[in-house]
This record gives structure tokens, C-alpha cells and sequence, in this order.
């Protein structure tokens, strides 16, 4: 073997961030043009406001893409997201508009949420069970609850809107901190925590290799069912939280609405953003950015007016455009 | 001697399961319901399952080849539009333009995912957007009326000998097609291979790019053709209509025991499949309309996950032992 | 041919075919329908078609099928659904349209199918602009309208009674005209979005109530007060549009009933003791505003 | 007379790794031609310039008169070249026939294909290279061996006028090598030419007539067979001087053995579903054991047994006196045990991480403080064994796929060296593994053990275990048969423990039946 640069036999520092950097700029580009190309078309589009609407909009795909990136990056898929976040999102009114979160408004507040979490947890166990103890194939394991859960989710609300009053609640949808929607500091956050844990920690390692050759990684002393598991329990802990999130914002409950068609817009998020469907790849930077991507699309195609039948379309073009500069800049 | 008979239960036993499973259940739907046996609820069946078995057999093919088409529905609502639209020119026209509709859509998907190496998942995603976007331009967002004086109609609504639908003939002549195809040409077996191995298919000189692509066209024309029995035995080009198509042909695959990943497949067995989850929704109607439960719509979607996952369960105690890792 | 006729029964086996059941109207609706069974005796079966036009013709044969004595139909397309009209009356059962018509042009009320019950979409939308063209104090009017799930035909009809209206207006204008898929979530989004586009906008059309709310939410979001900076007007009557009207916060809401049940009850025994069957049994729509609103809230859904 | 194929200073690069420069290659009509070199040097990427895998960057390739471009391997078969390449490039899940005939299936009427001729076509080409299975069943169910003569059989049922087979014997026994060689020869006779690629140079001297050596990427020097000894072979390769590979055993075990520790494992007729019947074994510490059988004796078994990867239906097994019976590969890891896997590009590396997060992967635990991976200490770690073992790589952060087989191997070893293990268990460490490679795997383990690592070597190579191993427990049909220790240990009385392993019956389709595994030189066989 002979390497053309000089060879350095131990590790030259500058490497792994060059290569992160060329991973990432490509959906970065995108979002700059996207940008660039509002700033100029667009009315008013450099506004605080403007940039609080996007915030709030994109902070649901966003979380969930997240989620789906953990997931795919282990080689899966979740189609159950926008059901988990039916479920989730269907939960929290019906604890706290019952007659005790009637009379305990603060405490049942709290458990509420917890409860829906924790519903949300247990659809991601269901998935990541059927998916490394019974070797069930990703599509078709999450496939179940994407069929059942809002079923489920509208059995319990028996179909009806739930709308309600909790200030504590909404605050979640429409809290503001520094000016900015407290979804976006959510989704700093979140991205935050999951590129350290992806970096820096054994479960990120771990999830790589799993994704990247499970086989191997069993052999080399990796948990790899206990990571899959993991996986999918956060990924639909993620999309319980987006739904709570939307039915914050908008003060009403659902089900049948509530994520809908959110495993569609997460799954294009995360590959425009960098992860590859085969696994062994977690960009959370780019996946945010691919979420931002997905929205900034929507954002430009109604605010200029293109009817919604063209702007199918020119999504689709979009997305197709996106993943095909990805593989290009990716070389796989 | 019991690897034997499990290799043969792994062999064949999921396709032969699945028939077992479709008596069972046209045998329960018999004994438990009136008229459920009867001659219309037969044609109807036939008829309206007709297309969800066509979209099927596409998705099978194109999951064979290690692929997946989310695009099937809206594309077939694309071509009840086309299909729609000239339906005054009769049948001999307005079928081969739904069908070419759907075959073209299927050469974009092909070149998407053959040429320009875009996944799979993400490239009939697209379509699958596009496709809907496009049915809602040329209709201009309304059902496009077919021309109920020319014969086109008469394929959707038309039956032979009473109680075969000229739709699930012409579904089952496709389907012999696509069964030779797989079975005994030679294009058929490279999209297996390719599926199970695409560079090992190519390093023997295979073009397995060729076959995966054809097995995307092959796909669209069957969701073109489903358009057009939409178009025909509904009456109308229809824009928004399926949405899910896609779900519903995936679980009809996996039901007839094809897995996902690619190298493996059964036409017949995946017809089958298509016919049970189609069963299914039939038993729930007459169910319904026993009235001894009254059963929301809510909990025929619950009930829906909960067949899958047991089809899924006994499926993965059949054939795990000799799967092994 | 005659339309099929019907016997005098203690008891009815009667089917109403569902088109959807992801909107709080067609709940209310489908909820109005199981109310009534019981009153008028019937036996009843519900299907649901999942918003699939083909899916209800299938639900439709199956009721056939089954032998029902009359069934209830709301077409999911008014061409779609046509086949499984005929195919009803070939099979000796009448048949009822509900809230919304098949094409004329091919099946008719009387001679096809029993009768239509329900009122008229494009009226709906006449009636929303009426209110405004009425009510509408300013210079000029920027209008932005929040369209339904494109191409369905309540909101094909809704856009198109309330642009002919508008259009004769000199001092008004549809600045913007977006869909809202008829759902909260996605109209209080399009709204937010529509308003940075368009931030002069002072009257706010939406082709349901719940896009309406959505709409207010993002109102307020951004600073403006609906109702006073901007007039919000809809369809369908909703207890929670009613609570706006009454807080001020919109400024009308055409009712679109979806209690059919009763309606249907009794044109149900009309037509089995032998009566004429008007085509088009109308279900009058009120109007809803803060004079009335607080009279209606306790009936409605 | 003009060569058939004539290959003259092509260059490909892949990214920053130069992996051809200067290539060369002329062969004539009918002939066998080596293709030799270290892992690294360049010999598969050649092939697959050659045959349009990868296009070339530079250089000129004339193949039969013609000068070529391919784009496609399909053109180079239509061309008349038939390839094995090193890969198998084999579909699991289709039939063996249609692995042999597919592409040019016999036909019927109609086009379709006549699987009664195919069937029958496929059973006499493999009848040819003495394998007689089921050919219905699918490839996958067959061992690596059989899955090898396929695609032989599928290359030169072809009629070619060049085949090319990459390390065509990497896992066949001598019998099956035998086998190959006959065909060979039939080939040589129809005037068809073979390139063959081995890192067994005896087997050259067994078929070829000229050879070809490369490193590097670059051609190095061709010799006609007949001139040439095996020591300038190496030393070509390898780019030392003659005389030092000369003083130099063959394998770099040698030198004393020092007498073994205390007792550390013991293994008492352990038994699982897959293939063992019944094997016992000791290793102490500081002692290599070795485990010699044919293929499909059952010694990559006996590993996955003592890794916990497969349950034990009977026996026990005893770790430092304890009863040991882990559930799976972490529980055995965490006792101290590690297995470098026979497969590694299915089981060992994960080809999308780096060099240093393969290497690392095993000792993550101990590698981190608190959730996060204390990233200095990794780095030192990985410096420390890219160092000591000599792995070539441009960075620690490149992909690990970028690597040649041999460094992947090295970094392999280092991922379980890094876990301090207290047995070490090897599976062909150095198969597919070049001469300079190989001695510096064989150097590492000795100096493992020389520390007090216990070592249990699955080895096919019989100098490797008679040199390196103090024990060697030989395996049969999933039973251990002998145990023979060192000194006193030869070939031949190896040689000899296998062959009183065979029983006069053998129920199973396809079973090893010779009695001498490779390699034993075939000259020797010869002489
Ligand atoms: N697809 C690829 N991408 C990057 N580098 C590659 C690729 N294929 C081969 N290389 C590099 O090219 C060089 C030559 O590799 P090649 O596989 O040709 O070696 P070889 O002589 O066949 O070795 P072996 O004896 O181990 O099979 C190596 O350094 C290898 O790492
Ligand atoms: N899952 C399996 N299904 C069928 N046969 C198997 C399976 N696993 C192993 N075998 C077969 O069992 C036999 C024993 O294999 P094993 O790998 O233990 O042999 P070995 O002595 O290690 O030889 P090798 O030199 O190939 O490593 C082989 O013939 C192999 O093909
Ligand atoms: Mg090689
Ligand atoms: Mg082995």
C-alpha cells in the first residue's frame, strides 16, 4: 500500500474534524442557498419573526428526525413515529382534563406528561423488542404500531378533538426564552446532548458499530440488542415529546391529525441531513439541518404562494436533489 | 430428519400457510355469515381486490430485487386520472395510457434509483409526492369524469360468466406473467440474485442494475393498471385517491412471507397475502353488520396491527430455527 | 325504472357508510346517525371507508351484500361513488345521499337514488362572503383563505362560493389562498407562515372551523388581535368556533350541520309508508355571530 | 507469436491511497501465469481494472490484439474472460445451478429456461471438479469450499481464453486443490491461458510456468517458473535481500520453547448444535495449543464454543479452576477471553469506522470515565499499537475498508491484544495474509505468550502449528482425536494423527476424504 501524502502512522489531529466538516457542508450549502434564495424572493423573510415561526414549526421534525437518526443509524427504520406521536399527544389532555387533573391541576400536570412518556417508551421497547430479540425487519415491526397506534390513540379519545386550558401545559408549545421558542432551545439541546453522545461515549461507538456490522460488533463484546433496543425506545421517546409539543401549540388534541405523515418528513430529514439508510452513520448536526431543510422548503413554497399541488412536486424535487448532492459529496 | 421437514415448512410452508389461512378465514366468513358466500359479495371482492393484488405483486418484485416502491398508490391515482381522461377514446386507448403513465413513472424511479443511486425508500418517496402533486395539476384538483358511453367502463364493472370481474382475469393473466418471469426467465432470476447480492451479480457479469431497474417499470405498470381498474370501476379519475396503497401492498408481501431484505420472493404466495388482508376487511364489514359488537373504525385499525403482529409472531416461529443469525 | 321501494317495517336493517372518521364533524355526524338508531328502531351498520372513494364502494357492496334494507351514504367523490349507487338500486335497496351529491349529470335524486339530505356547499361559501361584503367596515379588504384538503369537494365548493362573491367586491381582494388540509395544526402553520408573507391581511377566510382556530392561535402569536386587527370568518358552527365568535375573536361561522340522524329517521319512514321524496331534503344552515352564538352553544358539537 | 494479454503502466488511485503504479502483466496463449505479492501490493485491484470493476487512471491495457476499456464486468466476459475474483462473488440464496449457469441459462421454447438441462449441465461441470452435491438446494447451505469450487466451476465452464482466479484456494484442503490443478491443466490444454493468484507460492511451483511479482503496486520482476527458487520469490516480494530470507525459518515462531504455566482452561467433552460432537482441551499459560483438522472438522466450533457464542448441549469448560460457561461473546470478554474471527470482513471489522474506533471497540469500558470516552487515552492507546504492530495506515482516522487485508487483520489483533486477555484464540490469523505479514502476526502472538498469554491456534498451515504450537489437539468430524505435543511434533506424525482420524464410512454428502491437509508442499507429495 502506498499513500500518496506523507505518510503519518500515528494520528494527524486536524483528520476527524476535516472530515466531519465535508460530511456536513453539504446540507449546510443547501440551507444557505434556501436562504439566500428567501432573503432575495421572499417578503419580509428577514424578520425575528419570521425565524420564530420556522423555529416553531421545524422543532417537531426536528426532534423526531432525531430519533429516526438514532434508529437508522443502527440500519432501521421507524415508521411508528407520527402514531407514538398520536398516542403520546392523546394521553396528556385525557390525564389532566379528568376529574382529578381537574382538582390536582399542577401535580396531575406533571404526571400527565410523564404518563405519556412513558406510553411512549413502551411503543419503542414493543418496536425494539419485535426488532433485536425477534429479529422482526425494522419496516415491517414498526409497521404494527404505525397501523395500531393512532388507532389506539383515537379508541382512547374516541376519535374527539380534545381542547383545553393549562398554561402550564402550553407553555411547552408557546414558551419563550431570549425571544426564542423554548422548542428551539429544545432542539439546541437535544442536538447538543446527541452529537456528545455520538462522539464522545460508548453508547455512540457502540451504535456506529452496531449499525455499521452487527455481526461484528456482537463478536467484538458489543451489546448490539441492548443498543437496538435503546435505539428505538429513544426514537419514540423523541416522538412522544413532539407530540406533546404540537399539542401544546395548539392547545387541542388530534389523533387523527397529530404527526401525520411525520415518519415521511423525519426519514427525509435524516437522509438529506447525512444518514445513510444502511446504517453506521448518526449526523445529528446535519439531520437538524435537514429538518431545517425540509421546513425552510415548505416555509418558501406557501409564503410565495405555489399551490399546494406544485409544491408537492417541488418538495420532491427538493429532496430527491438534496440526497443526490449527499451521495455525490459522500462518495458511497 | 426434522431439519428436513423444517427446511420444507421453510421452503414452501409460508406460501402454503397463507392459502391455508385464506379458507380458514373464507370458511369462518361462510359459517358465521349470512350471504358472505354469496355470488355478489364473491364479485365484489374479486373486483375491488383486484387492484390491491396488482400493486401487490409489483411491490413483491420490487422487494425481490432488495427494494421498496412507496410510490404505488399515488402513482395508481395518477393513472386513473390519465386513464380517466381519454376514456372517451374506449378502452383500447384509455388502458394503454393509464398502463404507460404507470410504466413511466416506474422508468423515473428506476433512473432515480439505478443511475443516480438515490435510496430506494427516498427516491419512490419523491415519487410518491410527486405522483400526487401531478394527479392534482392535471385534474385540476377535482375527480375527472369518465365518458360512461364508451366501453371503458365495462372493464371495471363487467364480469365473465357472472362472477369473474374482467379486472381480477386480467390480474391473474399479469400475475402468470409475472410468476414466469420470476420462475423461468432469466431476467426474473438475475433480480433475485441481484437482491440476495448486487455486486456479486455484477462481478458475474450479471446487469443487475438492468433487472432491478426493470422490476421499478414492472411495478409502475401494475400501479398504472390499477389505476386504470380505478378509473374504470369507480368511475372516475381519482387524485387523492391512494394514499396507504403502499402499506397495504408491503403487508401483503411480508403476510405472504417474502422478507424485506431482498433474494427472495413468491408471486403467488404474495397474492395470497393480498387476498387475506383484503379478507380480513370483508370479514369486518359483515362482522359490523351482525351488530353483536359495534366496532369503530378506530378499533378495526387496532385490530389490523394486532393480525400483522401475529402473522409476524408465527412467522418468526417457523422459520427463526434455520434463519439463525 | 322505478326506484326500489321500500316495506312498512317494525324495524329497519339500514346502513350508513362512512367516508372518514379523522375530522370532528363526521364524528358528530357518524355519533348523530348511532343516536337515532335507537329512536327510530333501526338496525344499524357502520363502515368506515378511511377517506378512500374506492374503499366505500367496496363498503357499500359489502352492505349490499348483507342484505340491507336501505342505506346512507355520504360520497367521499361525487363521481366515485356513483357505481356503488347503481349498483344499490340494481340490488333492490334505496338508497340516501347525505351531505354531499354525487354528479348530477349521471345519477339523479328520484330516479337513481332516493333523495340528497343536506345543504349546499357552494352556498356555504356565498353565505361566508355575504356576511363579510355585510359586516366588513374597512377600506379595503386583503383576504387570505385557508383552502381544505386540496381536492375534495367541500373545499372545491366552499373556494368557489366565496370567490364568486368576493370577486364582484371592487374593495376586496384574496391576496392568498392556501390549503389547511381542514386540520388545526396545519392551518395555524399555513397561517403563520401567510402572515409573514402578507402582513397586512385584515380579513381571514377558512374553509372550516378548525383551520379558523388555527388561524386565530397564529394571530395572536404574532401580535395581532383577531377580531379587531383582523376579521376571521368560517364554516361549520363548532362549540369551539362558537366560543370564539362569543369572545370576539371571529367574526362568523356558517353552520354546516352535521346532525343528520334525525333527518334521516324521518325520511326513512316517509319514503317506507309510501310518500314522495323531495330530491333535495334541505338541511337549513344557520348563520352563527356574536348575536347568536351564545343561544347555540350548548347544542353544538 | 503476440501475447494474449498485455498489461503495460497502469496507475489507479483510490482517494489518497496509490493502489496500482506501473502496473505490468504479459501473458501468452495457454499459459498458467503467477500473480504474486504482499497483501496491499496491488494484485486484486489489477484484476479488477482489468476486468472493468474499477476504471483504470492511466495506462494501457491489450487483451487479444485489441486494446480494451472496460466499463462493465460483463464486457470482459463477453471478451473471453472468466473471473473468480478473491471475494467470492456468489449468490447465497439461489441455487447452485443457477450460480454456474446463470447468464447463460439453457433455454426453451419460448425462452424460457430449461432447468432440467441446467440442472444436469451444472451436476457435470461440478462432477468435473470431483464435488457431487444437490445441486437444487441453495449455494448458501454449502461450506466455503464447496461455495469456492463453485465458482471455479462457474469460470471455466465459461469458454474463455483467460481465467483469472484470486486466491482460488485460500479455504480449499489438498484433495480440492488436486482437483483444481487437474482443471487447470485441462484448461492449459484447450490453449486457454489461467492468471492465477496464491500466497502459496509451493502451489506455483506446482502449475504455473511464469510468474509475476508485484509490490507496492508496481511490477517488480517476471520470471519463467523453471529459473527461479522460492527464496528470490519472497525476497522479490518482499524487496529484501535473498541471502536474509534464506538464514530466515518460514514462519516466525522458532526459536525455544519455553516450558508452559499453570493450568488455565480446560475444556471437557463440550458438545453444541452446530457441528461438535465432542472436544476436549487444556491450555495453560504461556502455551500455544494449536487445533489442526481438515476443513469442517470443527475447529472454528470449538472457538465459538469457548467464546460463548454457541451454547454447549453437553460438557463443561473451566476457566483458572472455576466453571466457566459464558452465554455470549461480551460474558467471555469479560473472563478474558478473545477471538480474532475467521471471517474477518463479516465478523471482525466494521469497514465504515476508523482504524481507532475498530481498534478500540472492545475496550471501550475501560477506555471511558464516567458516560464519555476519554479520547487521550484512546489516542495513546492506538498510537501505542499502530506503533508496536506496524500497522500501515495513512492516519488513525482512516476507514478501516481502506486498509489491505493484512493491515485489517493487524488491527484486528490489536483490538483484542488491547483487552489484556488472558487466552487468546486465533482462526486463521494469517490466512490470506502475505509472507511479511504473516511473520510479523506470528511475531506478535510469540511475543503475547512470551508475557504469560495462553494462546489457542486454529491454524490450517501445518508449519505454523508444528513450529509455533507446544500442543497441537487434532479435530475430527467435530471430536478432538489426539493430542501431540512439541518437540517431537512433524509433519508427518501430523499428518499421521489426521489421517487415523478417517473412518471407512462417511455418511455426509461432501466430507473431506484425503489425508493430508495443506500445506504440505505438493513437491514434496511429488517427490
Ligand atoms: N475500493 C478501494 N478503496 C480504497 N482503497 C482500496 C480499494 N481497493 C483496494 N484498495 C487499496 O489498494 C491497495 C491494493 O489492494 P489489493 O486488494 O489490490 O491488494 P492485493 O494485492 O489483492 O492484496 P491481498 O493479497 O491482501 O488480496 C491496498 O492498499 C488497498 O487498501
Ligand atoms: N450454519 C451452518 N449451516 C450449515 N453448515 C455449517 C454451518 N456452520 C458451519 N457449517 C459447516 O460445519 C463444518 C464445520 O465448520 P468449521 O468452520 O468448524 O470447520 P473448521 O474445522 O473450522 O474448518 P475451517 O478450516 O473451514 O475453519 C463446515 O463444513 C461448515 O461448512
Ligand atoms: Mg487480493
Ligand atoms: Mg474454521
Amino acid at each position: 500500500m502506498k499513500i500518496t501524502t506523507p505518510t503519518a502512522s500515528s494520528g494527524a489531529t486536524t483528520a476527524p474534524w476535516s472530515r466531519y466538516r465535508l460530511r456536513h457542508s453539504g446540507p449546510l450549502i443547501a440551507l444557505l442557498l434556501l436562504i439566500g434564495f428567501n432573503a432575495l424572493i421572499t417578503p419580509n423573510f428577514l424578520s425575528m419573526q419570521t425565524l420564530s415561526v420556522n423555529i416553531t414549526q421545524v422543532a417537531t421534525i426536528a426532534i423526531v428526525a432525531m430519533g429516526m437518526t438514532l434508529v437508522i443509524a443502527t440500519g432501521g427504520i421507524d415508521l411508528s413515529v407520527g402514531a407514538v406521536m398520536a398516542l403520546a399527544g392523546a394521553i396528556v389532555p385525557l390525564i389532566f382534563l379528568s376529574s382529578a387533573g381537574q382538582s390536582f391541576p399542577v401535580l396531575m400536570t406533571l404526571i400527565a406528561v410523564m404518563a405519556a412518556l412513558g406510553i411512549a417508551m413502551m411503543c419503542g421497547l414493543f418496536n425494539g423488542m419485535l426488532v433485536s430479540r425477534f429479529g422482526v425487519q425494522p419496516i415491517v415491526a414498526t409497521l404494527i404500531l404505525f397501523i395500531s397506534g393512532r388507532g389506539l390513540a383515537q379508541v382512547l379519545t374516541n376519535g374527539n378533538l380534545q381542547t383545553f386550558d393549562n398554561p402550564m401545559f402550553e407553555y411547552l408549545g408557546s414558551g419563550r426564552l431570549l425571544g426564542i421558542p423554548i422548542q428551539g432551545w429544545l432542539v439546541v439541546l437535544l442536538a447538543a446532548i446527541a452529537v456528545f453522545v455520538v462522539s464522545r461515549t460508548r453508547f455512540g461507538r457502540y451504535l456506529l458499530a452496531s449499525g455499521g456490522n452487527p455481526r461484528a460488533a456482537e463478536l467484538a463484546g458489543v451489546p448490539v440488542a441492548r443498543v437496538r433496543m435503546i435505539a428505538y425506545t429513544l426514537c419514540a421517546l423523541l416522538a412522544g415529546l413532539a407530540g406533546m409539543i404540537s399539542v401544546a401549540i395548539n392547545s387541542a388534541s388530534d389523533a387523527a391529525r397529530n404527526g401525520q405523515l411525520m415518519e415521511l418528513d423525519a426519514i427525509a430529514a435524516a437522509v438529506v441531513g447525512g444518514a445513510l439508510l444502511q446504517g453506521g452513520r448518526a449526523p445529528f448536526i446535519g439531520v437538524v439541518i435537514g429538518a431545517a431543510i425540509i421546513q425552510l422548503v415548505r416555509y418558501t413554497l406557501l409564503a410565495n404562494g405555489v399551490p399546494d399541488e406544485v409544491a408537492l412536486i417541488v418538495k420532491a424535487a427538493i429532496i430527491v436533489g438534496a440526497v443526490y448532492l449527499q451521495s455525490l459529496r459522500g462518495g458511497h | 430428519m426434522t431439519t428436513l421437514v423444517r427446511r420444507h415448512i421453510a421452503d414452501h410452508g409460508q406460501s402454503t400457510g397463507v392459502m391455508i389461512g385464506v379458507l380458514l378465514l373464507i370458511l369462518l366468513g361462510t359459517l358465521r355469515y349470512d350471504n358472505f358466500a354469496s355470488l355478489y359479495n364473491l364479485t365484489s371482492f374479486l373486483n375491488y381486490n383486484a387492484m390491491f393484488v396488482l400493486i401487490t405483486m409489483g411491490m413483491c418484485l420490487v422487494i425481490m430485487t432488495g427494494g421498496i416502491d412507496l410510490s404505488v398508490g399515488t402513482v395508481a391515482a395518477l393513472s386513473s386520472v390519465t386513464a380517466a381522461g381519454f376514456s372517451a377514446y374506449g378502452l383500447e386507448v384509455a388502458l394503454p395510457v393509464g398502463v404507460l403513465t404507470g410504466l413511466a413513472v416506474g422508468a423515473l424511479n428506476a433512473f432515480m434509483i439505478v443511475i443516480m443511486r438515490i435510496p430506494p425508500f427516498i427516491a419512490t418517496l419523491a415519487t410518491l409526492l410527486a405522483a400526487k402533486g401531478t394527479a392534482l395539476v392535471i385534474s385540476d384538483a377535482q375527480t375527472v369524469p369518465v365518458d360512461w358511453t364508451s366501453n371503458f367502463t365495462q372493464l371495471g364493472m363487467n364480469s365473465v360468466a357472472g362472477w369473474l370481474p374482467w379486472t381480477m382475469l386480467l390480474t391473474m393473466v399479469v400475475g402468470i406473467a409475472l410468476w414466469l418471469l420470476v420462475e423461468h426467465r432469466p431476467l426474473g432470476r438475475v433480480m433475485l440474485a441481484a437482491g440476495d447480492n448486487e455486486d456479486a451479480t455484477n462481478l458475474m457479469g450479471l446487469s443487475s442494475g438492468w433487472a432491478r431497474a426493470w422490476a421499478y417499470v414492472i411495478c409502475g405498470g401494475c400501479a398504472g393498471l390499477a389505476g386504470v381498474f380505478l378509473a374504470s370501476g369507480f368511475g372516475a379519475g381519482q387524485p387523492l385517491e391512494g394514499l396507504g396503497w403502499e402499506l397495504t401492498a408491503i403487508a401483503s408481501v411480508v403476510v405472504g412471507g417474502t422478507l424485506l431484505t431482498g433474494g427472495r420472493g413468491s408471486i403467488p404466495a404474495s397474492v395470497a397475502g393480498a387476498l387475506m388482508l383484503g379478507l380480513i376487511f370483508n370479514l369486518l364489514n359483515f362482522e359490523n353488520g351482525l351488530g353483536t359488537f359495534n366496532l369503530s373504525a378506530y378499533w378495526q385499525m387496532v385490530i389490523r396491527g394486532v393480525f400483522l403482529f401475529i402473522v409476524i409472531l408465527l412467522q418468526v416461529k417457523i422459520t427463526r430455527p434455520l434463519v439463525g443469525d | 325504472q322505478q326506484l326500489p321501494p321500500l316495506e312498512q317495517k317494525d324495524s329497519y336493517r339500514v346502513g350508513f357508510a362512512q367516508m372518514e372518521s379523522n375530522n370532528p364533524w363526521r364524528i358528530a355526524e357518524t355519533q348523530s346517525f348511532r343516536d337515532v338508531a335507537e329512536q327510530c328502531n333501526w338496525n344499524l351498520t357502520v363502515t368506515d371507508a378511511a377517506g378512500s372513494a374506492a374503499k366505500q364502494v367496496a363498503d357499500v357492496d359489502s352492505m349490499i351484500a348483507q342484505g340491507m334494507d336501505a342505506i346512507f351514504l355520504p360520497p367521499r367523490e361525487e363521481r366515485a361513488l356513483i357505481p356503488a349507487v347503481m349498483k344499490a338500486r340494481a340490488a333492490g335497496i334505496p338508497v340516501f345521499l347525505v351531505d354531499r351529491q354525487v354528479d348530477p349529470a349521471v345519477a339523479r335524486a328520484g330516479e337513481h337514488y332516493v333523495a340528497f339530505l343536506g345543504s349546499d356547499f357552494v352556498e356555504q361559501g356565498q353565505t361566508a362572503a355575504q356576511w363579510l361584503v355585510d359586516n366588513f367596515d374597512g377600506e379595503e379588504a386583503r383576504i387570505i383563505e385557508l383552502e381544505g384538503t386540496t381536492g375534495s369537494s367541500p373545499a372545491n365548493d366552499r373556494k368557489q362560493g366565496f370567490d364568486e362573491v368576493i370577486a364582484e367586491q371592487d374593495n376586496m381582494t384574496i391576496i392568498a389562498s392556501q390549503s389547511g388540509d381542514f386540520s388545526r395544526d396545519t392551518g395555524r402553520q399555513v397561517m403563520e407562515t401567510l402572515l409573514q408573507a402578507h402582513p397586512n391581511v385584515n380579513v381571514v377566510y377558512a374553509h372550516n372551523d378548525e383551520m379558523a382556530i388555527g388561524a386565530i392561535q397564529a394571530l395572536e402569536v404574532s401580535g395581532r388581535t383577531p377580531g379587531e386587527d383582523v376579521l376571521v370568518v368560517s364554516i361549520d358552527g363548532t362549540r369551539d368556533a362558537l366560543r370564539a365568535i362569543i369572545n370576539g375573536k371571529m367574526g362568523v361561522s356558517v353552520e354546516s350541520s352535521p346532525f343528520f340522524g334525525p333527518v334521516a329517521c324521518d325520511v326513512l319512514n316517509r319514503y317506507a309508508a309510501g310518500g314522495t321524496i323531495e330530491p333535495w331534503v334541505r338541511v337549513e344552515d344557520r348563520v352563527f355571530t356574536a348575536d347568536n352564538a351564545a343561544d347555540h352553544i350548548d347544542e353544538a358539537y | 507469436m503476440q501475447p494474449l494479454l498485455n498489461i503495460q503502466g497502469v496507475h489507479k488511485q483510490f482517494g489518497k491511497t496509490l493502489a496500482l503504479e506501473d502496473a505490468r502483466l504479459t501473458i501468452q496463449r495457454g499459459e498458467v501465469h503467477a500473480l504474486i505479492g504482499q497483501n496491499g501490493a496491488g494484485k486484486s485491484t489489477l484484476i479488477k481494472v482489468l476486468t472493468g470493476v474499477h476504471q483504470r487512471d492511466g495506462g494501457d491495457i491489450t487483451f487479444n490484439g485489441q486494446p480494451c476499456q472496460f466499463s462493465r464486468p460483463a464486457q470482459a466476459q463477453d471478451a473471453g474472460i472468466a473471473t473468480i475474483y478473491q471475494e467470492l462473488n456468489l449468490v447465497g440464496l439461489r441455487s447452485v445451478t443457477e450460480n454456474i449457469v446463470m447468464g447463460r441459462e439453457p433455454r426453451r421454447l419460448g425462452g424460457f429456461i430449461d432447468w432440467k438441462l441446467a440442472h444436469q449441465q451444472a451436476s457435470e461441470i461440478l462432477a468435473g471438479l470431483g464435488v457431487n452435491i444437490d445441486v437444487r438446494r441453495p449455494l448458501e447451505e454449502y461450506s466455503t469450499a464447496i461455495q469456492q469450487l463453485v465458482a471455479i466451476a462457474r469460470a471455466v465452464s465459461r469458454d474463455a481464453m483467460l481465467v483469472i482466479m484470486d486466491e482460488p484456494t485460500s479455504s480449499l484442503d489438498e484433495s480440492e486443490v488436486l482437483q483444481l490443478f487437474e482443471v487447470i491443466r485441462r484448461l492449459q490444454q484447450r490453449g486457454t491461458a489461467v492468471l492465477y493468484v496464491s500466497h502459496f507460492l509451493d502451489e506455483l511451483f506446482e502449475i504455473c510456468n511464469h510468474v509475476t511479482i508485484m509490490r507496492n503496486g508496481a511490477w517488480v520482476a517476471d520470471h519463467a517458473i523453471s529459473d527461479i527458487r522460492k527464496a528470490v520469490l519472497v525476497a522479490d516480494m518482499l524487496g529484501k535481500d535473498v541471502s536474509d530470507i534464506e538464514t530466515h525459518g518460514s514462519t516466525d515462531f522458532g526459536g525455544e520453547l519455553e516450558p508452559a504455566g499453570e493450568l488455565l482452561f480446560e475444556a471437557r467433552d463440550i458438545a453444541t448444535r452446530r457441528h461438535l460432537r465432542s472436544a476436549s482441551l487444556e491450555v495453560h499459560r504461556g502455551e500455544i495449543v494449536g487445533l489442526a483438522g481438515l476443513l469442517g472438522s470443527g475447529r472454528t466450533e470449538v472457538a465459538r464454543a469457548v467464546f460463548g457464542m454457541d451454547a454447549l448441549s453437553d460438557g463443561q469448560m473451566s476457566l483458572e479452576g472455576a466453571s466457566y460457561h459464558p452465554t455470549n461473546a461480551s460474558a467471555a470478554i469479560r473472563q478474558g477471553i478473545a477471538l480474532l474471527a475467521e471471517d474477518r470482513k463479516r465478523e471482525g471489522i466494521v469497514a465504515d469506522l476508523s482504524v481507532r474506533e475498530n481498534l478500540t471497540l472492545s475496550i471501550l469500558p475501560s477506555l471511558s470515565a464516567g458516560v464519555q470516552i476519554d479520547s487521550e487515552a484512546e489516542r495513546k492507546l492506538v498510537e501505542h499499537y499502530i506503533e508496536a504492530l506496524q500497522i500501515k495506515v495513512s492516519d488513525m482516522d482512516q476507514p478501516i475498508r481502506e486498509l489491505s487485508g493484512g493491515n485489517q487483520q493487524k488491527v484486528l489483533l490489536a483490538r483484542w491484544l488491547a483487552t489484556e486477555p488472558q487466552l487468546l484464540i486465533l482462526d486463521e490469523p494469517t490466512r490470506g495474509v502475505d509472507i511479511g505479514a504473516r511473520q510479523e502476526i506470528q511475531r506478535i502472538i510469540q511475543d503475547y505468550r512470551a508475557q504469560g498469554g495462553a494462546v489457542l491456534l486454529i491454524s490450517s498451515e501445518f508449519e505454523e502449528l508444528i513450529e509455533g504450537a507446544h500442543r497441537v489437539v487434532v479435530m475430527h468430524e467435530g471430536r478432538s482425536i489426539d493430542t501431540l505435543s512439541n518437540p517431537g511434533l512433524t509433519e508427518s506424525t501430523l499428518v499421521a494423527a489426521l489421517s487415523r482420524g478417517q473412518p471407512s464410512t462417511s455418511g455426509d454428502d461432501h466430507r473431506m476424504q484425503e489425508t493430508s491437509a495443506r500445506p504440505s508442499t505438493p513437491r514434496e507429495t511429488q517427490a
